[in-house]
């Protein structure tokens, strides 16, 4: 992780309110990967467009894994992707967060009953943070996953030791 | 001497394209903001907008109808024929309800928001709202369990049904005995009209339910 | 033209090739054709020139349960008429001539069902499996196809 | 005589400068792949030598669904999913392939409403095609314009069918909803609106001349490969063929309004460029408003729910109905069985048809061209793999 | 306090401190452009961009700055890594010696050097360095893609915009960045694009020149900081994010507050050289040392939103394209230009 991560053992008001100031960052400037799957894309190209603008919330789209803290995995993954979407994962530099966008990444959606070719659930390869329902989600549902993404990260602590 | 004066005619254009390109940008710059701010600020939905699904499950009659529309079989129904004796309620539409339904369960993460389980209900108990936003951290809470019946509840059921069944069973026995003795006695016997044999009727069919008043 | 004419020419031309010809009653007229001659009628009915069938709208692939199909259904731009023809081939050797030479637009369409029925297209340039990983078991689009129980230790099933 | 460094280079080596080809992968994440194609360029620096399409990273299954249905409705939502940019055209082509298959004669009224669907899909269709189009030449600008102005077409799509992206709206026979009564009132207000962020567009993007350089003259596609390679659509019209299914081949009532026929003339470069297959659009989205206005003047009162029958079970024999999409032609070939589940459904969908010629046009062309290349074709992934 | 004086007068200890200066401005610089691009572009979009950290968004930057010090810093295992973690470093460094001779008023200015101007072209042309190291060192083809493309583009572009600074040399008569704006005191009719403070006749002859010269500086300085219509290192669209692709965390943000600070930068010289640098442009009103920075800054900012306007407004060039500007466009009006101011100056 970044420079700062783990180097303090106890908690005490600095370090909450440092970890605090940490996590603010964290959640306002979660740039995204621009990365489209399917159906889900179009809306997410939704949500970032004028109308719904999620760079409001500092979301940002850049193209390489690297630079990206949040993955929205819009759309249907399938099994030839699937391991596309693992080294995706694996190259994107912590702290990392996923948002799983629609029914066909939550669990495989109008394709998991005989979609032989359909991974049934991109959770079965990589962590999820928040599943947004909807098959696509409205933008609005987008952002309110990204909202409830960011309510996680505020009770998170990145400075602390991690009780192991 | 044509390459000359199309060097610098596409000079010309260059720089005049690009000017007409920044008069559109600046005019655009000072157009209003088109951006809906969500979370401060939420868009009407229409009437017939299809999100969430909702289920009442006080007029469900179990007729199953809805899951077998269910492009995806995101719909899973689990039914117990009740006792004819048993009083289960009417729906608001008016319907008898005749079923236990032991599990209503909705995969919301399945569904495909197509509304085609909304037209056969005959009770009109399933309707798409205007409920976007429901996401969630774990995928199991979005398995929607709309069945009120709790696990004691289905025991009771189940204890009923078999009183009943076996109710059924020993009338059925009884009747049998009946009949053969009335056989044995009288060469033509009346058929019986029982209306609650032990095979149950078929739930409400695709046809009694269209002819429901529902508009 | 209509499709009594161009059945007619193409039976003149290819007597023993065409087996079944359906026209009235059908919803798109149809001729099935011997598979082994299908390369040859292909070539035929684009160059003739009253029938000029230069636009291959779709190819598909069906399992008939037990036996393989492949339909071809041609449009003339020139033209504006339209024919459907069909070929049979039993599922254990599943050969057909492949007309990528004569319609280019052919190569994908006999890839895919290639991918899916496993039909094998003789004399095609490149028959690989496009849709499908290059390592995946079986065609998935035979009415007796089981879905996998693991690919590549990734769970099939929901 | 001076030496130059390639001369150093010979006589220190004593052979020529060796230069080597190199494969790049592009995608299946890349941003200019518009979703998840992935394509095997062989560069010799910057010149494209080769490039070979890799498909199939959303092959979703959808044939093999459909004969998994227990009805022939229960198959619309997959089509929407098929083409998800546009999912009103899909409907339609599924639904006039299965009307022919039935034999159903729908009321006008339906025919009305959708042809206004399918030419509002079109637009919004088109509007994505260009926006990103646009992205791909790094202008980010026009995109948004475009996407403001779909969001219009998407809340008529949604006020009349509750969904903003996969309807589930053109029945087999009819319709799912009738018209809401605001709606002929603000499609008429969009009709307008639209016409000025169309002419914005052509004066940011379209004859930029920046624009005009990078996409003219580039990945030219003749007309007689592209005919042999069965593109339709904006990829065939652009290459001066006058081919328009909604002319030349009816379906619906498209032939009682007055509209015309977009083909590429090579205004700034020559006949199937890339500037044409982009200006084509652009174009049609004119015709389609003309269509709409007409439509929206025009439309007969009546039921929608009329024709819808209640079971459908066909006789067996099968038909292919195509339709023009925004991509091109989109056909459903329906086989059917004497059942209520289809027994086989291929689509010919125009994205993969149209992909297959892309290494064609592209060699010799440069690396950013290849950029606009896939742009200008317009691929939808959903559909290409389906 | 004597001893805080004492060591101040060190010489080593003072020039460290002078090398921290341009620090402080390029710092909020960055974070206020950061800010007042997206703010611009979303405009520009009819969209508002940040919005929910603290009022409109003003936060944001610094939230941004915060996370990608959290970030995880990725080198790739088959990098070279020596050159991975250098190249960014190299590119500030190239950008930030350059900051030493601007005069951001009449009493400030890093290093009054008589070679100002010289030093600026040769120091900032060690960016390309710094991008070729990056996209070599990162073992990805679409970096080294990236990279050549720079090299070439920032190679080719230094010589119209060499020619455009010579042509401004030619006629303020010096290569100190501080002389070149003394020489254009006195109010806006003084500045170079009108000419500078030479005879009447010699001022109206030099404008057409003087504006051709401007606007291939424009043009050229636009390349060299690899901003849109000449985004080719960098085109997210066709090499994802050219050279630094494969940087996270605060070597990305390096790069980051690299290509910023260029951005002020290039502005900056098109300030010292066309439009006056600190002098006020009306002339004694409102001048001075304090004033002198303000007006500095504030023309420089403009020239930072023309470019931030022009780069939401236009496609990118191609790579042929891109050298076709430099080499048969720029370059010989350059060359013509200077010729003219030449003959017009000696004259």
């Amino acid at each position: 992780m970044g420079l700062l991560d783990q180097k303090f053992e106890s908690s005490n008001v600095i370090v909450t309110s440092f970890d605090k100031l940490l996590n603010w960052a964290r959640l306002s400037s979660l740039w995204q990967m621009q990365f489209g799957l399917a159906c889900c894309a179009i809306e997410m190209m939704a949500a970032s467009a004028s109308n719904f603008d999620m760079m409001r919330f500092g979301v940002i789209p850049r193209a390489t894994p690297r630079q990206c803290d949040v993955m929205i995995v819009s759309g249907t993954v399938t099994l030839k992707m699937a391991s596309r979407i693992k080294r995706l994962y694996d190259q994107m530099s912590e702290p990392r967060y996923v948002i799983s966008m629609g029914s066909c990444s939550n669990c495989g959606g109008p394709y998991w009953e005989h979609g032989y070719h359909v991974l049934k659930g991109v959770d079965r390869v990589i962590p999820v943070d928040v599943y947004v329902p909807g098959c696509p989600p409205r933008p609005e549902a987008l952002i309110e996953g990204l909202i409830k993404l960011q309510e996680k990260i505020r009770n998170e602590s990145l400075v602390k030791k991690k009780a192991v | 001497m044509a390459a000359v004066a199309l060097y610098f005619s596409d000079i010309y254009r260059s720089l005049r394209s690009i000017v007409i390109g920044m008069g559109v940008t600046i005019n655009q710059m000072f157009q209003p903001v088109v951006t809906l701010q969500y979370p401060i600020e939420k868009k009407a939905m229409p009437e017939r907008v299809r999100n969430r699904l909702y289920m009442n499950f006080d007029d469900c009659i179990g007729c199953e109808l809805c899951a077998n529309a269910c492009p995806v079989d995101c719909i899973d129904i689990e039914v117990m024929k009740a006792p004819a004796t048993e009083n289960l309620g009417v729906t608001s539409t008016g319907q008898k309800k005749r079923i236990y339904v032991t599990k209503f369960d909705i995969d919301i993460a399945k569904c495909c928001y197509c509304g085609l389980c909304v037209y056969p209900c005959p009770t009109e108990c399933l309707k798409m709202t205007d409920v976007y936003e429901f996401s969630e951290f774990d995928r199991h809470n979005l398995i929607y369990n709309f069945s009120t019946m709790t696990p004691s509840e289905i025991e009771t059921a189940k204890g009923k049904i078999k009183v009943f069944e076996e109710e059924q069973a020993a009338k059925k026995a009884a009747a049998a005995a009946q009949a053969a003795a009335a056989k044995a006695a009288a060469p033509v016997p009346p058929s019986s009209p029982d209306p609650s044999s032990q095979t149950p009727p078929p739930p409400a069919n695709p046809d009694s339910g269209n002819a429901q008043p529902n508009t | 033209m209509t499709a009594q004419e161009i059945h007619d020419i193409i039976k003149a031309q290819f007597s023993d090739a065409v087996l079944e010809v359906k026209i009235e009653g059908a919803r798109d007229p149809f001729i099935k054709i011997l598979p082994e001659k299908i390369k040859d009628v292909a070539q035929f009915v684009r160059d003739h020139a009253q029938m000029k069938f230069d636009y291959l709208m779709c190819l598909s692939g069906v399992d008939y349960k037990g036996k393989l199909g492949v339909v071809y259904h041609l449009y003339s731009l020139t033209h504006g008429h339209k024919i459907v023809l069909k070929v049979e081939v039993s599922t254990d050797t599943p050969n057909v001539p492949s007309v990528e030479s004569i319609w280019k637009s052919a190569n994908w369409h006999e890839r895919e069902a290639f991918d899916l029925f496993g039909i094998h297209f003789e004399g095609h340039s490149d028959l690989r499996r496009i849709l499908l990983p290059d390592d995946w078991e079986g065609h998935p689009l035979r009415k007796d196809y089981e879905v996998p129980e693991f690919y590549n230790g990734m769970k099939v099933p929901y | 005589m001076i030496k130059t460094t390639l001369d150093i280079a010979r006589t220190s080596t004593g052979k020529s400068l060796r230069t080597e080809e190199m494969v790049v992968n592009m995608g299946p994440q890349h941003p200019s792949t518009h979703g998840v194609l992935r394509l095997e360029v062989v560069l010799d620096g910057e010149i494209v030598v080769d490039v070979i399409p890799h498909i199939g990273y959303l092959h979703r299954c959808f044939e093999k669904h459909c004969e998994h249905m227990t009805s022939y409705q229960q198959v619309i939502p997959y089509v929407d999913r098929m083409d998800y940019v546009a999912a009103m055209t899909n409907e339609m082509a599924y639904v006039v392939a299965a009307e022919k298959l039935l034999k159903i004669e729908v009321p006008e009224r339906v025919h009305y409403i959708r042809i206004i669907m399918a030419e509002l899909q079109r637009i919004a269709s088109h509007l994505i095609a260009i926006g990103t189009f646009g992205i791909d030449m790094g202008a980010f600008t026009p995109f948004l314009y475009y996407f403001r102005d779909r969001e219009k077409i998407l809340d008529l799509f949604e006020m009349t069918c509750g969904a903003r992206l996969l309807y589930n709206y053109m029945w087999i026979g009819g319709l799912s909803h009738d018209l809401p009564p605001q709606f002929v009132e603000k499609a008429k207000q969009f009709c307008v609106d639209f016409k000025k962020t169309m002419k914005e567009v052509n004066d940011l993007l379209n004859y930029n001349e920046i624009f005009i350089k990078r996409t003219a003259n580039v990945g030219v596609l003749p007309k007689d490969l592209a005919i042999n390679y069965a593109c339709s659509g904006p990829m065939l019209r652009a290459s001066g063929v006058d081919f328009d299914l909604r002319r030349d081949d009816p379906y619906t009532l498209y032939n009682k309004f007055e509209w015309n026929v977009i083909v590429g003339k090579g205004e700034v470069g020559v006949v199937g460029d890339v500037w044409n297959r982009n200006m084509v659009r652009q174009n049609e989205m004119w015709e389609s408003v003309r269509i709409i206005e007409q439509a929206l003047a025009t439309l007969p009162e009546g039921d929608v729910k009329k024709a819808i029958p209640k079971r459908i079970r066909p006789t067996p024999g099968d038909a292919y109905g195509r339709v023009e999409g925004p991509r091109g032609e989109l056909g459903f070939y329906i086989v059917a069985e004497d059942s209520v589940t289809p027994f086989r459904i291929k689509a010919r969908a125009p994205a993969f048809v149209n992909l297959s010629v892309i290494n064609e046009i592209s060699k010799g062309a440069m690396l950013a061209d290849l950029v606009a290349i896939i742009g200008s074709i317009d691929i939808v992934l959903g559909e290409v793999d389906r | 306090m004597e001893n805080i004086l004492q060591l101040l007068s060190n010489p080593i200890v003072s020039a460290v401190l002078m090398a921290l200066a341009p620090l402080l401005f390029i710092l909020p610089y960055a974070l206020v452009t950061i800010y007042i691009e997206m703010k611009m572009a979303a405009h520009i979009q009819n969209r508002l961009a940040y919005m929910q950290t603290g009022w409109h968004g003003t936060l944001q930057p610094f939230a941004d700055i915060l996370k990608l010090l959290q970030k995880e810093d990725i080198i790739p295992t088959a990098a070279s890594k020596f050159l991975f973690i250098l190249a960014p470093y190299l590119v500030f460094v190239g950008t930030y010696s350059s900051f030493a001779v601007l005069p951001f008023s009449s009493a400030f200015i890093g290093s009054n050097i008589d070679l100002g101007i010289f030093f600026l072209i040769a120091v900032s042309s060690l960016v390309v360095v710094g991008l070729l190291m990056s996209g070599w060192a990162s073992n990805n083809k679409w970096s080294l893609f990236g990279a050549l493309r720079s090299a070439a583009q920032i190679v080719s572009y230094e010589i119209p915009s060499a020619l455009a600074i010579l042509g401004v040399v030619m006629v303020s008569g010096t290569m100190s960045t501080q002389e070149m704006t003394h020489f254009q005191d006195g109010g806006i009719g003084q500045w170079i694009i009108f000419g500078g403070n030479l005879p009447l006749w010699q001022k109206l002859s030099l404008i057409p020149f003087m504006i051709i010269l401007f606007l291939i500086y424009l043009v050229s300085s636009m390349a060299e900081v690899n901003r849109t219509p000449f985004d080719i290192p960098e085109a997210e669209s066709e090499l994802v994010q050219g050279y630094n692709t494969e940087y996270s965390g605060m070597k990305f943000a390096i790069f980051y507050l690299a290509e910023y600070a260029n951005l002020f930068l290039v502005s900056a010289v098109v300030v010292i050289l066309f439009f006056g640098g600190w002098t006020s442009p009306f002339g004694t009103f409102l001048s001075g040392p304090v004033w002198g920075a303000f007006w500095f800054v504030t023309k420089g900012m403009l020239f930072v939103c023309l470019n931030i306007w022009l780069r939401w407004t236009l496609p990118r060039l191609r790579v042929d394209q891109l050298m076709y500007v430099s080499w048969k466009v720029l370059t010989p009006f350059a060359l013509l230009c200077v010729l003219a101011i030449g003959l017009i100056v000696v004259m």
